[in-house]
């Protein structure tokens, strides 16, 4: 018998009906729709022991605490520490995905020599040379950390400088730290004993200081309250996130700051709500109304309204002298509630600004603004863990990131108590990354090293005995036994909050009103963001949704 | 046990810093926006959103909102609708939850859902490499075609009844159970808590004649309430003022 | 006579007028590109995500959901003509059942097939069917759509096995005879089965809590939509059914049906057409004056967005409604050949627009208080796979009409 | 017609054994452990009895799942016996402070969330009940991968049909749901899903 095209059509009929009895075509639809929930192109988290650690985050001078998730080994989501006096628990909303930051597209992780790629030997040895030839300017974007002593003293050993860059908020207090003949890093604004603050375009409730700080003051003493007890006025041209949320926004023309300040100074001291006799800026109320755009009426209102409740301290956005002179007339200097003395403890970080000329090499360490151009002919080399684009530096060098280093945080700015904090690495270092502190130490073995600098910072807190410790309850110094276990604790994750200010010890003379122009105020809300990039889900907040307007930083 | 979980939101010490909405993706393996990816295209389980007078120059005000699933308690809309069973209310905790590997992406819940609370993958998520590693072992990752949302981030849920389970107890530590929005807000504007208990603070802040919900009359008992002082906020809310035409700056 | 066009000859019904080969060939032309075009578009999706698509979060439904509930309204002349021949034993509309059956059929592939393309994730819509959701409108939609579907092929292949080369096959013959005993059950199934999607897709919209613009109180489970899409698919399934043979006949040149058969379709849908307006009417009424305001939500809410103000609702309703169905009753006009296929036209576009209106007017209307009014424009692959299925429908017919004795066969009998 | 019976029948059975006996043999994939592990002789030599003297449970709920080196490195800290298994062990992984990335049989997909605490702690459930008679297992078991879904074959079970099985074979939602449902344990998607 033969094979005909009949049979081939039986048999095939055959077939399909027989499979039906079989595991194949149901197993496969399963099997099929377990694979579009497991598609191999959709990445899955990692399995490993899930443990809870704490360090800081040393991403910009607020160096808050970091209570850090860690899944085999890296950290899977970050959150603020609840028992941290200063931050009370909270970040800013860009610190919530820093952990993703190591992996940004932007990372640097070789070095690059005007923008070719090039190896630390090279760099080294390039270095090596421009030293040999002349003075080094070391410009530091992190001043009081225990590296900065390490650059220091390498600058002066290379008879070069050492030069502090501080962001807006140290600025701030320039003026009063020039009228008072104190360092800036001594000063500080006793904001918890306040009960109007008036600010003239400071983003206080959108990245200003210490996240958590004043948002937490504000919105226990002010929010939603019709006359609340913390009276916050914000004076600025737009309706800034802090404007929308103040008790009273006063709308001023761009730039016209200065003008409506001596205007104020003017009602303040000619309708005596002031005691100081002045001094007085030479432009009269009706110039200044002119202006500044506000009618007279409302301008005095404003006035009466900032002395109605004292003690008032007046905040600018950058340095302003024009403005700041307000707190001397207020008499907010070296009292309660106003511009404050912190306890002295930490050595000072002086800042001798480098001879331009004959400067060979600027060494650019800690998060400085990217765009910022240094004042010299010499090479740039620059240390910096994400590529924020458009640097002027010849050598980019790639240092730790996120949780990759080890380093202590001095006092933020703004806090009026010291405060003392270690960031532990809870990631280690990657090989292809190097501390400025570690670059110079290859060149001079002498260097004080950072973790042995950390370490006698640890036992001088001992040894002074003042503050205290907090950790999960907070601890007096006075009671701790030995420098080791203050150490152990502090390396854990805890915070050393050292006295309470001193209101007495600061005399500001002011002879002559100040005039400077006002410098322009900090718009973009990712100004107090010291690293180059942002982490990527920051866009959620405007690109996929309608929140905020896009930084006008590169995202690289 | 038998919880009813939920929020009051005080709109008042909302400051539309947004970090719950970064602390919501992280927590939630949400991955970085698709560069074509909008506001209307975009994954944010957690949204805060500008509200406004509507007035201009000094008379202006505003003032934001966070959005997120409201959890409704009653005729949950987006549960009634889903053809297969991806969307369920929990009786015990009162959360709606959503299951996206049992979606098929038919969007049936989205049109439903009168807060638009509902996030369509419309695509697959992407990580630049190695950031996979960085991503949270409590919650699976979703897939292109699928519909996700707040599930009031049930993997901490999980860890807190893991931790009550090898304490040998039977009810979670309410401290053991605290959503990523909760936690990040640095003013602490959202209070968290079990509504169905009387003696629960958020349940007494939610009966207080400034809290109110959105949409009350359309009678599906969301479980996030809000609260303000300010009469425009309330006006605006219960609709009694006239609403934007054009959408906010897009 | 070339070869091909003698094997083409071999298939056509014998003694039957039908088009060249070359010039079917270059009707057809045209329309395949179309599909092929859709096919492309489809696969795009199917591979990239909806992403290709210009829906977002908030037009979560699109062009296509608008399709498929056309559609579908419009292939309901298949149920109904059944339902009337064989169950209300109309047998002077046999002569078209054929195509009905024929239109209906491609309706609903079409619009299941766009229905896949639709979902994210087209592998595991069969979940639907494992784990079903028995309160979910789309649940009852998608059940009773995939089984009326089976039961169009069913009705479809004895029509199919009446082609002259396949007749010759003896166990089809005897298959044939068979299923012409069952063709009376399927139309009863297929009448239930279509009653119950066509109110479930009205219902679909109709529980939308959270859409008051869409949201009705009904009868038990049911929304007054879901009996208004009923009444509404069947007033347009004949009218539907008439306009395609109408061009069937313009297209060929030749007298298909007899006139008395147009009158009578005519007829249905006028009838229909004036309960639906009427039901409509209180409908829209009640829902103004106590639905919609109970959730707080006043017409206002809806009709001050233009646009899709008000003028669609009127449209909807009176020219689009209301005109048709006195064209259609009133002897006088509906003697007039010409007016009684502008009324059939009239009433597509009618019940078009009412979908449209449900459809993307739903979603395009704010319901939170701070929320904007809403715009969206389909993308052209959207819009290709739209176009595709209209090409698989008149691919379809055409080739239906050209082998099968669609025409000739019930006039035979 | 005798012959149409005959076609058909082959074509039948054709389909038949392809389905039944090939197909299981095409869709799982047969891989290698890292090195073989015996539970038994751990059992017998070490006295380690309990599954929980390797495979703890942590103080929050936490399952330590497969131990990690240091526990290993317990009683190996060097070489015991001869055996090939023990040299790997020793110089690939141990030294190299290297894990081994064992193939896990019962491995659920990452959507599920399974606590080990509460099902053995509240619900006093034995290791046994759902892994079976690991402990006394005296040769290494055959890993077997699901080409398309890449699950182990554990989850569907080794019974292809799952229609007659063997009381541990088998980790599927369904299985789960037997248990809840036979000790009437309500709980919703995201009760065990995450």
């Amino acid at each position: 018998m033969k094979f005909s095209r009949r049979d081939l059509l039986i048999g095939t009929v055959g077939i399909t009906a027989g499979i039906a009895f079989t595991p194949v075509p149901w197993k496969l639809l399963g099997d099929a729709s377990i694979w579009t929930q497991n598609w191999p192109w959709i990445p899955q988290p990692s399995h490993g022991p899930v443990e809870t650690k704490l360090s800081a985050c040393a991403l910009c001078v607020a160096g808050c605490g970091m209570r850090v998730r860690m899944a085999a080994g890296f950290p899977v989501g970050v959150s603020g520490v609840t028992t941290n006096p200063v931050t009370q628990g909270a970040l800013c909303p860009l610190g919530f995905a820093a952990h993703q930051l190591n992996w940004h597209p932007a990372r640097l992780l070789t070095v690059r020599h005007n923008g070719r790629a090039s190896s630390w030997p090279e760099a080294q040895a390039a270095f090596a040379k421009t030293c040999a030839e002349g003075p080094v300017a070391v410009i530091d974007g992190r001043p009081g950390r225990a590296a900065s002593a390490t650059l220091e003293v390498f600058a002066a050993k290379h008879n070069g400088s050492y030069q502090a860059v501080s962001g807006p908020e140290t600025n701030a207090l320039v003026p009063y730290a020039a009228w008072s003949e104190v360092p800036v890093s001594a000063l500080g604004y006793d904001l918890e004993n306040a009960r109007t603050i008036v600010s003239f375009g400071a983003p206080l409730l959108d990245g200003w200081g210490t996240p958590g700080r004043f948002t937490r003051l504000w919105s226990e003493r002010a929010a939603g309250q019709i006359n609340p007890q913390l009276r916050l006025i914000q004076i600025e041209p737009s309706l800034s996130h802090t404007a929308a949320r103040a008790w009273r926004w006063v709308a001023v023309r761009e730039g016209t700051q200065s003008a409506l300040a001596a205007a104020l100074a003017r009602v303040l001291v000619e309708e005596h709500l002031v005691k100081t006799q002045g001094p007085l800026p030479d432009m009269t109320l009706e110039q200044a109304a002119v202006q500044a755009g506000i009618p007279i009426t409302a301008i005095r209102d404003l006035a009466h309204a900032m002395v109605e409740c004292a003690p008032t301290v007046v905040i600018t956005s950058d340095s302003d002298p024009t403005v700041s002179a307000l707190n001397v007339l207020l008499g907010a200097i070296g009292t309660p509630g106003g511009i404050v003395l912190k306890t002295k403890m930490n050595q000072q970080h002086g800042s001798v600004p480098a001879a331009p000329a004959t400067v060979r090499a600027t060494v650019i360490d800690g998060t400085v603004p990217w765009d910022l151009i240094p004042p010299t002919q010499g090479e740039v080399f620059r240390f910096a863990a994400w590529d924020g684009g458009g640097s002027n530096a010849d050598w980019l060098l790639p240092s730790p990131g996120f949780l990759e280093e080890l380093t202590d945080i001095p006092t933020a700015p703004t806090s009026s108590i010291e405060t003392y904090t270690i960031a532990t690495n809870l990631l280690a270092q990657p090989q292809e990354t190097q501390t400025a502190a570690q670059f110079f130490s290859k060149l001079d073995g002498t260097l004080p090293d950072v973790d042995k600098s950390i370490h006698a910072r640890c036992e001088q807190i001992f040894q002074a005995k003042l503050g205290t410790i907090y950790a999960g309850k907070p601890t007096p110094v006075a009671q701790f036994t030995s420098g080791a276990k203050l150490e152990a604790q502090l390396r854990n994750g805890s915070v050393w909050l050292g006295e309470s200010p001193r209101h007495t010890t600061l005399r500001c003379a002011l002879k002559t009103w100040p005039t400077a122009a006002a410098p322009a105020p900090v718009t973009d809300w990712t100004a107090t963001w010291a690293p180059p990039v942002l982490p990527l889900l920051a866009a959620k907040l405007y690109q996929e949704s309608t929140l905020r307007d896009a930084p006008g930083r590169s995202q690289a | 046990m038998s919880a009813r979980y939920g929020m009051v939101i005080d709109l008042d010490r909302c400051t539309g810093c947004g970090a719950c909405m970064i602390a919501c993706a992280a927590e939630n393996n949400v991955s970085p926006p698709e560069p074509r990816a909008t506001w209307r295209t975009g994954i944010t389980p957690m949204v805060v959103r500008a509200l406004s007078n509507g007035k201009d120059g000094t008379d202006r005000r505003e003032a934001f909102i966070p959005i997120t699933c409201m959890h409704c308690e009653h005729e949950t809309p987006c549960v009634s609708v889903c053809p297969q069973q991806a969307v369920e209310f929990d009786k015990s905790t009162g959360i709606v939850m959503q299951m996206p590997q049992r979606c098929l992406g038919c969007r049936y819940c989205m049109t439903a859902c009168p807060y638009h609370a509902r996030y369509f993958n419309w695509w697959d998520p992407q990580w630049p490499p190695g950031m996979e590693k960085s991503l949270n072992p409590g919650v699976s990752v979703r897939m292109r075609g699928v519909v996700e949302k707040c599930n009031l981030c049930h993997s901490r849920y999980h860890d807190a009844l893991q931790k009550a389970a090898a304490a040998g107890k039977k009810e979670i530590d309410v401290a053991d159970y605290v959503p990523a929005c909760v936690e990040a807000c640095p003013t602490g504007a959202i209070q968290f808590g079990d509504l169905a208990d009387p003696k629960d603070p958020a349940t007494i802040a939610a009966k207080s004649p400034d809290a109110f919900r959105l949409l009350e009359a359309i009678g599906t008992e969301p479980k996030i309430h809000y609260k303000t002082t300010q009469a425009w906020i309330r006006a605006l809310a219960d609709r009694q003022s006239d609403r934007p035409t054009e959408a906010p700056h897009v | 006579m070339s070869e091909t066009a003698l094997v083409d000859r071999r298939w056509i019904e014998r003694g039957a007028e039908r088009a060249s080969t070359m010039r079917f060939l270059l009707w057809l032309f045209p329309w395949v590109c179309l599909l092929l075009l859709g096919v492309y578009a489809a696969g795009l999706c199917f591979y990239y995500g909806l992403n290709q698509t210009n829906m977002d979060n908030r037009f979560a439904f699109g062009l296509w959901i608008f399709l498929d509930l056309t559609v579908i309204a419009l292939g309901a002349g298949a149920f109904f003509t059944g339902f009337l021949v064989y169950i209300l034993k109309q047998q002077d509309l046999k002569p078209v059942l054929n195509s009905a059956v024929v239109i209906g059929l491609t309706c609903y592939s079409g619009a299941v097939a766009v229905l896949m393309v639709d979902v994210g994730q087209p592998l595991r819509a069969w979940f639907t069917f494992w784990y079903p959701n028995t309160h979910s409108m789309l649940t009852e939609v998608t059940f009773c759509i995939s089984c009326y579907l089976l039961v169009l092929v069913l009705e479809y292949i004895p029509v199919l096995v009446k082609n002259r080369q396949l007749r010759r096959v003896p166990s089809f013959l005897v298959f044939e005879h068979q299923a012409h005993k069952l063709v009376p059950v399927l139309a009863g199934v297929g009448a239930f089965l279509s009653f119950f999607h066509q109110g479930s897709l009205g219902g679909l919209y109709g529980v939308l809590r959270g859409r008051p613009f869409a949201y009705r109180q009904g009868f038990m489970i049911w929304p007054s939509t879901f009996f208004l899409f009923i009444l509404s698919a069947i007033a347009v399934g004949p009218s539907f059914l008439m306009l395609v043979v109408a061009t069937a006949e313009k297209i060929t040149g030749q007298k298909l049906v007899d006139f008395r058969v147009y009158r009578k379709l005519g007829f249905i849908s006028g009838v229909m057409l004036a309960i639906y307006v009427a039901a409509k009417a209180i409908d829209t009424y009640v829902w103004l004056n106590v639905t919609s305001p109970s959730m707080g939500f006043g017409p206002w809410d809806y009709y001050s967005y233009w646009p899709l103000s008000s003028t669609f609702l009127f449209t909807a309703t009176v020219p689009l409604g209301l005109l048709p169905a006195i064209l259609f009753i009133v002897p006088r006009t509906a003697r007039h050949r010409g007016l009684l296929l502008l009324a059939a036209a009239l009433t597509c576009c009618g019940v078009a627009l009412n979908r449209f209106v449900m459809t993307v007017q739903t979603l395009a209307l704010p319901t939170l208080p701070f929320d904007p009014f809403l715009k969206y424009t389909p993308s052209w692959q959207e819009v290709a796979t739209f176009g595709a299925v209209v090409a698989y429908g008149v691919i379809v017919y055409s080739l239906s009409y050209r082998y099968l004795p669609m025409f000739e066969a019930m006039k035979g009998e | 017609m005798r012959r149409f019976l005959l076609v058909f029948g082959i074509g039948f059975a054709l389909a038949l054994i392809g389905g039944w006996l090939v197909f299981p043999r095409v869709v799982y994939l047969e891989k290698q452990q890292p090195f073989d592990f015996f539970h038994k002789t751990h059992a017998e030599k070490s006295g380690l009895t309990g599954c929980d003297s390797c495979h703890v449970i942590g103080s929050d709920g936490q399952f330590a799942g497969i131990p990690r080196n240091d526990v290993c490195l317990g009683c190996h800290s060097d070489k015991l016996g001869k055996s090939e298994a023990e040299a790997l062990l020793v110089d690939n992984y141990l030294k190299q402070n290297d894990q081994p990335e064992w193939l896990i049989y019962s491995r659920q997909p990452a959507n599920v969330w399974f606590s080990h605490a509460i099902h053995t702690q509240r619900a006093g459930l034995q290791c046994v009940d759902c892994h079976g008679n690991y402990g006394e297992s005296d040769q290494p078991r055959i890993y077997e991968v699901n080409r398309i879904t890449g699950y182990s074959r554990d989850i569907w079970g080794h019974s292809i049909s799952r229609l007659r099985r063997a009381p541990h074979d088998g980790m599927k939602m369904t299985d789960c749901e037997k248990c809840h449902r036979r000790h009437h344990v309500e709980v919703g998607c995201l009760g065990c899903h995450q």
